[in-house]
Formats: structure tokens, C-alpha cells, sequence
């Protein structure tokens, strides 16, 4: 697939909550060329400290070429990425891996937990504009807390999907873990889209290995290059080989992973 | 040699040790895949060089993960020379090789002198080749797994096997992960190597303080990037001060000036690695940031710069 | 023992080869001057210890200008041991370091095996001095001036040297710049060596490419900060793995994490060296670090966490 | 002296020309210790690349502990300090080094060039404040164009003197370089205080010298730490010994400084 290097400038900058932004970037050529899934290398640093790119999904487009990130600060990189204000600049690479697949006229549930629901805004949009309609989709999202999940929730409804929600501390849906609203939806869909983090991953994985419906996970992994020169971001396979999230990834059918490691 | 066409009157084609270059300006070898990898952000036939990933005669799978850590400046790796093998390699990755313009230099690796003096053979049947470049930071297995680069001795056989079953010019690349830096090159001088590149990266560890696990499944790994350029200087300027052969400098280049330091201090060449990552058209800027260099001093051939390094009394 | 006093139920306390040190916390030596410069930023009586500049026997004026230099992640250093000499400091330093409560390390350094036996007898009968380091990475004037740090004989020479002349506990301080570090610390281990403190300064090199001469008057100077500790981190390592007696890791620690990393992988106490100038709160910073750490992991004793890394099977 | 580390917070952060910045920082602390020709180290980056603090002058302080600094952006540093925007902190230490010394009751020439201007203005101040009237003293200041020259200048004027400018196009005052407006007036003072470009300082060093008039110039070197412990920022004296400019220094006795090399 086609990337490039694209200096985008930062339309907006919004704090949904203290840990979590969301970045508005116009970045046409990459917008131009992106698939749901799909991720971005940015830099997030004008020197040597941060060293590497860091890589996040590409949360949404428009159609005027903005690229959404959500993204949590966890550390150097993305502390100096919420700092970054609007009209300041941010070198991206991208769209780069491969992107999830639809394989047509059946109903499939998106699942993501905590910024695993990232790639999934883009997805839900693409399917939405397509052949189904979103109301016969099923969106479960989950987070920590109310103030997380409502604004990127939010996101998924006004597409028109009708989204059930589940928080750890209750404070919004289901008081859980959104993997435990599965069970009870697993059997009217053909397919299974998941993002966030692996415990969730596993677990819906093997609730789909169970019943045998094809799931598409995206994963996450160190990586140096996003481009598939550095070679440094396996994972296992299944299969006892190692597979290169940035390549053969970020979304890989379940059945490739070995989720037991 | 049409891509020595210039528009500019400098003049920045540099020979190492029988390979003609356009340019100083190489890719090190495991960070720029087999080049097709960055056809959207170079221009492959601008460039002096491409070293491709280690080769070795089986594919290997590598390590497992975690296999890199971002450091202070840098990075540690440990991919365990991941790589597609003699065979793929020839058939899947030479032909793209081939078709872009500049000159190819193939790294390659082995667990005996038998086996780098095997890929050495093979490899030179092969057009499309304009080089070998032989990593021996990689252990000996006959000798309890001591890396070759560490011994000059066991360096100096690895360069002689290669050169005997090769037609190639042989390029030797050095580890920095010795006492002796100066010692070592001499030994693959003495070996018959046509050329020296350095430095191949230093070995690093991290850890995971709440896991109290190493980051790296390896356990250590190797140190590559910006963090890493004063010890490859210095190392490049003694080395090429102690052979009379050509030296690539290879070591947190990631700038113009990066790459002038490494010039002037006495390498026919250098390799940019690690910011390759970070800067996927480093090598582009690179090229023609020391065009824009000799400009501004007047210099009308690069060949003029190498070495130029006046220790004269400092004060 | 009134500054081992601690409100925290957690004991940070740790022994280094016959010194108690109320916390593992020390300042290496040619970062923190004679203590009394960082008065004001850091309580000295609740660090570790204090590593002084290093004491030759007679002053020496060091290197001319330009002495340093930054580099990514890091800084070379050319001083060239300017210190003020055994009388000076004995007169003129001294006093102060005995008025402060925590431990006072003489870094001691010579040309000769005689010069470090000489200032190890004179240093042992002052009070107020808990214990020696030697720096071996001074080139040896009689053997052609190559480092005692590279040469695992004349490490164990000095070593024993300074062991036979001192009734005070003696740490040798290795140089980074071998192939084998663990045999280096074998050595000196076998030498009587009380403690080994790792890493020295790698040799680097920096180049002013308008100019065309290097940055520091000296040509080649010590890297050291951040970008070092990776290869500190891993030659803390694997000396500790290789010796019996305690280990002082060293190399770019500038905070608590970096400091954990480096009692996970074997160290028992740690140097703060260039941290202190961009950071000169930065040993206070990592003493409270630490105590939060165990607070948090449940863990009542330091001690527990030295050497604690896990290096079973990872994936 | 006494110094310590203070995180002040930015009042304004002016642009003065291109390359060309003023910086007010509210530091109390550190002010109400500072001596004219004293230095802080200024922390430009939250991460480790720069790693270390950057030297500079004491511009100009104020009664209510404003800090002013005067600089140019010549690389990595001082670069980082001119993104910086009202508001943002910005950890200093200091103050440090020595200061200017005026032993009373006499006429003294301030000459400074470029940013050497810098810790001229702060000298200026106490000078004036202090036994004698500005009027009576002479302040000499060269820079490349009036652009960088009459903003500073003018603060000068605003404290009373009278000051003769230079500029090295022509631009403003004198076209020339600042120690060409000295000779004629060197006779008349007892005392002279230069801060600039090495071959400015030693020029005026030697016309002090001829006639046997007192200089102190305010010295520069690569520094690491500021604070007298790595013994990195030597110069070399003419005593034959080297000199660490932020313990025996900024300020020198000309005759001290060796100027040949
Ligand atoms: C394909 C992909 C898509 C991602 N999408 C998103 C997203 O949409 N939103 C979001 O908040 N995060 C996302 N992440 C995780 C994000 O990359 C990390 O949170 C980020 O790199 C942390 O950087 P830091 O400098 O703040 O943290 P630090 O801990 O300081 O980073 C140190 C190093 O660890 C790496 N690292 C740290 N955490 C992770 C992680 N979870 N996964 C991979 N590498 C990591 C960093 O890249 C860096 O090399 C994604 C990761 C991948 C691989
Ligand atoms: C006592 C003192 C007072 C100073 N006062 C001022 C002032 O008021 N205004 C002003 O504009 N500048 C002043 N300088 C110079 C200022 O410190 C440098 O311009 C600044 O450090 C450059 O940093 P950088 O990262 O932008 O440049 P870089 O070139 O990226 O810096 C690289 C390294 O070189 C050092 N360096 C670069 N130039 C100089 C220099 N001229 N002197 C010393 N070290 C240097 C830096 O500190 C750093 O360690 C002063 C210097 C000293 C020693
Ligand atoms: C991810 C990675 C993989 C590498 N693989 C190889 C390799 O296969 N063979 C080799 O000789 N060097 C390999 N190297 C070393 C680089 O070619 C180079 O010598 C080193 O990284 C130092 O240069 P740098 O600081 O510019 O990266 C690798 C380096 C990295 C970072
Ligand atoms: C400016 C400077 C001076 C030093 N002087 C000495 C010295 O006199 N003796 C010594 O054994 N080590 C000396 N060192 C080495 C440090 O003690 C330490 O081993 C090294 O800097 C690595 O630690 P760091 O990365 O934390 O700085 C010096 C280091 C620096 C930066
Ligand atoms: S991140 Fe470099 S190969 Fe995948
Ligand atoms: S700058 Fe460190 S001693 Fe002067």
C-alpha cells in the first residue's frame, strides 16, 4: 500500500479528559490514501528525545482531508503530543499496515475497549456508507469511566449505530467489561471487529473461536519503523511463526495470533 | 555510469575499495529493509548505496518480541538477524534491487568461516551485486560463541575465506564492542578486506523496573542512533588513521553535519541506520546537504574533505 | 549511625565492601566537586555518598579550552584530571566533607602503580575518609601509555597496590572502553578489590566541521549522560553476575527509574554523574524515588531489589 | 554567592528581530540575590536532547523579581527558549558567577556588542542607581542593524544616558564596529566594563591597556554545569593557569585574561 510523509497542521486540539486527546489534523494526501485500520507514524518531537515515531490508528477522516487521532498519554511522546496546540505542525507517516475487510451483506459487531476504540470510528463510518446499514450492526465500546467513553461513544451514534456501552467503575452502561456484553449478541453476527487491550482481545477471540465466527483483531506492538524495514515489531503467530504488525498487520484475522504468550 | 550525471559542479562520487558510488551517502545494512521498503520516501537511484539486510544462508526467524527499546537518543535491538534467507534472497528481493540505480552491497552472516565463505561464493554468481559487506559481530559457534569482530585473529580468518571465495569487492564491518578498535582493522586489512565500515551497534540492555524483566526478550540487544555517533567517531577517525584502506562511517548519522563530521574525520563513505526509522528520506537530504556544503566552501570534489581533520595544536 | 534515622518504614540502606551507606545514592566523582557546590540544591547529609573529584598527588592544571562538548543525549568531557592535588585537598577540601554526615569516597589517580599506592597510604591516615575508588582509566606512563582500565593484569597491579598500602576500603572503578568487562572485574576482584564501580566515560570524539579540527582541545574526550546507560546497564550486568563482591553502577542515571534499573540488574548502590549539572536536585529527587518505590511495591528493605532481575524464559 | 534553582513563569516573551529575543521570567527568588553580570542556567527542554542548561546573562531585573534576559537563537537551546510563550515556566538556576565591581566617584565607560549587550543594561541600572548620576557615564553599544540595536538601546536611554550606537551596516548611529567610538573617549573615563564578541573585548582590553585603565570584560565558554564542579568552562589566563569562567568569572580584570589565543 501506498504511504507518504505528510506535514499536517493541527486544526484542533481538544483534552477529552486528563489523559485522553483528540488531535484534528488536516493531512489530505494521507486522508487521500487511508482504509480503515489503517495507522499513522508522527513525530512527536522537533529533537533527537523522542527518538522514534510513535504510531496511533487513524481514528476518523473527513472528506476535506482532516485525520482524527484519540490518544492517550502514557509517556515522553504523547505528553509532548498533548502539548502541541492548533495551528502548530505534525510530521505523520502513513496510512501505513493493512486494514480491516468486510466481506459483504451480513451483520458484524465492533468491540473496543479504552483506545482500542480508535481505528474503530473509522470503521464504523466505512461501514456505514456502504452496502448495510449501521442500525444492523452492533457497536460495544467500553472504558474506565464515563467522562472517557460518552464524548467517543457520541461519535459512533450520531453515524447511527446503536452503541451499548460498559465502564469499569459503572459510571456509564454496563459495570464490567464490555467483553461480558458479547455472549448474548455473538450469535446474530457474521463477524467480529476488536481493538483494545489483550486480555479483552484473547477473550473475544476465543468467544468467536468458540462458535466459529471470523474475528479481526488489531494489534499493538514496539515498533521503530511502522515501514517493515526494522523487523522489530513480531508477534507470535499461531501458526509458531513471527508475524510484523506493521506488515502483515495491525489487523489480523484471531486465528493468526497466539493470544496464549 | 549515468547516475554520476550532476547538475551541479560538485563533484561527489567516492570509490570504496572498487565499488564506484555516485555518492558517500549509503543505508546501513538491517535499516532499510531491501529497499523497496522506502521507494516513497527516497529516491533509490540518487543514493550512493544500499546495504541490505544481514543475509545468512537459511532464513532465520529471529527473536521473539519484545525485540527493540527506545533509549535516550537511541534505540536497542535485538531482531536476532531475522532475514529471508540465501535462497529468497536471491530469487524475491534481488530482482528489485536490480532495477533501481544504485550500487548494492549485500551484508551476510554466518555461525562459521565455512559458512560466510559459502554465501561469499554464491553471492558473487549472482549480477546485480556490487559488493559484500561481512558482519562478524555475530558469534562463532566453533569458537563457544565468541564474536568474531572481537578477536583479530578470528576477524582476520573470516576476511580471508570471504575474499578467497569472492569476486566481490569485500567490505569488512567492524564491531565497537572491543578494546582495540585500530587492532582490529588492521586485521582485516592484513585479511585482505577492500574496505572497512564501523561502527556495527554497541551492546545495551534495559529493564522493565516494574516487571524486574528485561525489555528485551534477548535480554541485551544492540545500541543504534544519535546517542551512539561520538564513540563511532572516534572509532572511525582511529581506524581510518591505522589502514590504508577505505573506511565507511556508520553511527547515529542522522544530518548533513552528521555525516561531514564522519567525512572530514576520515570515512570514504558513511551509512545512515537508525534514522532511516525516524527520517525515511534522511538519505535524500543528506545528499544534498553536503552538495550545498562544498558549494558553501568552494570545494569542487567531495574527495577533498576526506580526512581533512586538522589536529594541528588546539587550543 | 544518626543518618540512617528514616520517618519511612523502608530501609534503603546498603554496605559497599566495609562502607555503610544510609541509601544507595552517590554522586561520582568529577560531577559534584568537593560536595560543598551543591549545597544549595541537593541535603547533603541524606545523600549515600560523595565521590570526590579524582586527587592526584601533585595539582594538575588539566586540558586547555575547549573542554566539553554536548552531544545527543549526552556530553564529551576533556578535562584533562585538573584537580587540586593531595596537600589541597587534604588542607583546603577535606574539612568541609568531614563536616557533612554522608560518606566521603576519594577518587584517587595516578601515571604509575607507585603514584596510586603513594596517595592510597597518605589518604589512609586522614580521618573523615570512608573509602578509596581508583580510577584506572589513566593511561599507565611506564607501559606506553595504555590504560590500566584495559589491561586486566595491570588493573589487578593497581588494585593490589592500593589494597596493600590502605587499611580503607577500596573500589576500583572500571573503564567501559574493553571487550570484556567481566574479566576486567575478575581481575581486579582477585587483586582484593573491596567493590567495583562501573562505567567510566567512553571515548568519543566531536567535530567542528567549519573549522575542520575537533570540538575539544584534547581531540577525544568521555562521553557520558543518558545515552550512555544502556551499555552501562548491561556491563553492570554482567560484572555482577561475574564477582562476588558489590557493584556501583554508573552511566546516565538522572532518575529513580534509571536508578532501579540499575539495582534490578545487580548494583547495589548507584553514581550520579552528569545529571547533576542539568539536575543538581537529582540525587535528592532519586532518594525519595526510591523509598516510593518500595512503598508501592510492598517491599521493606532495598536489599531485596539488588539483583532481582527475572531472566527466565520471556517471549 | 548564594544560588539556587527557581521555576519561574514567563510575564513576556518578546521578538525583538528575527533571531533576536527578550524574555521576562518572574523569578523573585533569584532576583533579589542577583548582582549585575551574574548568569542563570536555563533549563530549554523537558527532555533529555538538549541535555544540558544553557548559559545567559542577567539582562535587567525589576523591584517586583521580573528576571530579563536578552538572546539570539543559535541552535538547538535557544531555539526550544523562543517557541516558549507567555505563561509556560521555564526552570532557571542562579544567579551565578561573579559580577561587575565599580570601586566610586568616577566616569566609566559600558561598551557591549551584539548580545554582549545583555548584562550591560542590569550594570547600567545599579550604576545609576547608585552613587553617581548616568549623565556622567558612557554607554557605547554596536549590533548589525538598528533593528537589533534601538530596541536595547532605548532601554539604556530610558535609565538617562547617553549612548552612542554602532552598527556594522550603517544603519543606526556610527557605521563601524562599537570600539571604534572608544578612543576619543577613553581619556575621560576611569573605568571601562565590555561584554561582546571575542575581538571587540580584546580590542578594548588593549586600548585600556595602553593608556593604563581598568577593564572588566564578561567572558564566555562552553559550560555544563555553571555551578564550579565539571570544570569545563576554562579560558586561559595570562597567568599562564587556566581560569573557569563560572567560578573566577563571567567578569575578569582584562589584564587576568589571556587574549592572544
Ligand atoms: C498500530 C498501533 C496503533 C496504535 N493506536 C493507538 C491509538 O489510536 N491511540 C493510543 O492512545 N495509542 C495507540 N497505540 C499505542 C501508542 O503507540 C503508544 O501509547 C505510544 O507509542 C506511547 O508513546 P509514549 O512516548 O507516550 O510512551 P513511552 O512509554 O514513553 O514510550 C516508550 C516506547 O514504548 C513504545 N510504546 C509504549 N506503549 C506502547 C504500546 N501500547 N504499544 C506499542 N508501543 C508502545 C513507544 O512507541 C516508545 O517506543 C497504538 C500502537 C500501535 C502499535
Ligand atoms: C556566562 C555566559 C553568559 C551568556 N549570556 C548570553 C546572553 O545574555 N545572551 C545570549 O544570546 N547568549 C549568551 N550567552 C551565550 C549562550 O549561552 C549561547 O548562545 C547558548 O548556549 C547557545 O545555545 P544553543 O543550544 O542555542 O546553541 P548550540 O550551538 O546548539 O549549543 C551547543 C552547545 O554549545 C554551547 N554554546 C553555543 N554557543 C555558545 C557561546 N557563545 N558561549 C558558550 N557556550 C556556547 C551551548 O551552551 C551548548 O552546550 C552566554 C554565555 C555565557 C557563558
Ligand atoms: C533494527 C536494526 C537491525 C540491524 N541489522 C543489522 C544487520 O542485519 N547486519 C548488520 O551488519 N548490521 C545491522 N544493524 C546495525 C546497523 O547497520 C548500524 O551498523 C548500526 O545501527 C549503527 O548505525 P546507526 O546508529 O546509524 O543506526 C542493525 C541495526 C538496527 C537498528
Ligand atoms: C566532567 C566530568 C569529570 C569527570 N571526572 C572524573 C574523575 O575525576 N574521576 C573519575 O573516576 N571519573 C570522572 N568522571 C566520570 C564520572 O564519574 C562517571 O563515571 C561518568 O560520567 C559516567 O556517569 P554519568 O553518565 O552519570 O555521568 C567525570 C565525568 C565528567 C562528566
Ligand atoms: S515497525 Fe519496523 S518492521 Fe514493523
Ligand atoms: S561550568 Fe562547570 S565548572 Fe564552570
Amino acid at each position: 500500500m501506498t504511504s507518504i510523509q505528510e506535514n499536517s497542521r493541527i486544526k484542533s486540539a481538544e483534552q477529552i479528559t486528563e489523559d485522553i486527546f483528540r488531535l484534528t489534523l488536516h493531512a489530505p494526501m494521507i486522508v487521500s490514501l487511508a482504509k480503515p485500520g489503517q495507522f499513522v507514524m508522527v513525530k512527536t518531537s522537533s529533537n533527537l528525545d523522542p527518538l522514534l515515531r510513535r504510531p496511533f490508528s487513524i481514528h476518523d477522516v473527513s472528506a476535506d482531508g482532516d485525520l482524527l487521532l484519540l490518544y492517550k498519554t502514557i509517556g515522553k511522546g504523547t505528553t509532548l503530543l498533548s502539548a502541541l496546540t492548533q495551528g502548530m505542525s505534525v510530521d505523520l507517516i502513513g496510512p501505513l499496515g493493512n486494514c480491516f475487510t468486510y466481506s459483504g451483506n451480513h451483520d458484524v459487531c465492533l468491540i473496543g475497549g479504552g483506545m482500542g476504540i480508535a481505528p474503530l470510528l473509522f470503521w464504523a463510518r466505512h461501514l456505514s456508507s456502504g452496502v448495510t446499514k449501521p442500525g444492523t450492526h452492533r457497536v460495544l465500546l467500553g472504558a474506565r469511566h464515563r467522562r472517557e467513553l460518552q464524548p467517543v461513544a457520541t461519535a459512533f451514534q450520531s453515524l447511527g449505530y446503536n452503541v451499548d456501552l460498559a465502564t469499569d467503575d459503572g459510571s456509564l452502561g454496563h459495570h464490567g467489561f464490555v467483553s461480558q456484553l458479547l455472549p448474548p449478541i455473538l450469535p446474530s453476527v457474521q463477524g467480529v471487529y476488536v481493538c483494545g487491550p489483550t486480555p479483552l482481545m484473547q477473550e473475544v477471540a476465543n468467544q468467536c473461536h468458540e462458535i466459529d465466527i471470523p474475528c479481526q483483531a488489531s494489534m499493538e506492538t514496539h515498533m521503530a519503523c511502522g515501514l517493515g524495514a526494522c523487523l522489530g515489531c513480531t508477534i507470535h503467530g499461531s501458526d509458531g511463526t513471527y508475524k510484523h504488525v506493521c506488515k502483515h498487520g495491525p489487523i489480523f484475522d484471531a486465528k493468526e495470533v497466539l493470544w496464549t504468550i | 555510469m549515468d547516475h554520476l550525471n550532476n547538475q551541479s559542479p560538485v563533484d561527489l562520487a567516492v570509490n570504496i575499495g572498487g565499488i564506484q558510488l555516485a555518492n558517500p551517502v549509503m543505508t546501513a545494512s538491517g535499516t532499510f529493509g531491501y529497499g523497496r521498503e522506502f521507494a516513497q520516501f527516497v529516491n533509490l537511484d540518487a543514493i550512493g548505496g544500499i546495504v541490505v539486510k544481514g543475509i545468512s544462508i537459511e532464513p532465520r526467524a529471529g527473536n521473539p518480541p519484545q525485540r527493540i527499546v527506545e533509549t535516550p537518543c537511541g534505540m536497542l535491538n535485538a531482531i536476532g538477524l531475522e532475514n529471508v534467507g540465501l535462497e529468497r534472497f536471491i530469487a524475491q528481493k534481488l530482482p528489485y534491487l536490480r532495477s533501481i540505480k544504485c550500487r548494492v552491497v549485500v551484508n551476510i552472516l554466518g555461525d562459521s568461516v565455512e559458512e560466510y565463505a559459502y554465501l561469499a561464493e554464491k553471492l558473487s554468481e549472482h549480477a546485480g551485486i556490487d559488493g559484500l559487506e561481512v558482519n562478524i559481530s555475530c558469534p562463532n559457534v566453533k569458537k563457544g560463541g565468541v564474536a568474531f569482530g572481537t578477536n583479530p585473529a578470528m576477524a582476520q580468518a573470516v576476511t580471508e575465506a570471504v575474499k578467497k571465495h569472492s569476486t566481490l569487492p569485500v567490505i569488512v564491518k567492524l564491531s565497537p564492542n572491543v578494546t582495540d578498535i585500530a587492532a582490529m582493522a588492521k586485521a582485516v586489512e592484513a585479511g585482505g578486506a577492500d574496505a572497512i565500515s564501523l561502527i556495527n551497534t554497541l551492546i545495551g540492555m534495559a529493564i522493565d523496573i516494574d516487571k524486574r524483566r528485561p525489555r528485551l526478550a534477548n535480554i541485551i540487544g544492540g545500541l543504534s542512533g544519535p546517542a551512539i555517533k561520538p564513540i563511532a567517531l572516534r572509532m572511525v577517525w582511529q581506524v581510518a588513521n591505522a589502514v590504508s584502506i577505505p573506511v565507511i562511517g556508520i553511527g547515529g548519522i542522522g544530518t548533513t553535519e552528521d555525516a561531514l563530521e564522519f567525512l572530514i574525520a576520515g570515512a570514504t563513505a558513511v551509512q545512515i541506520g537508525t534514522a532511516n526509522f525516524y527520517d525515511p528520506g534522511a538519505a535524500d537530504t543528506i545528499i544534498s546537504g553536503l552538495t550545498t556544503y562544498l558549494e558553501q566552501h568552494n570545494e569542487t570534489s567531495l574527495i577533498n574533505l576526506i580526512g581533512s581533520l586538522d589536529t594541528g595544536v588546539l587550543s
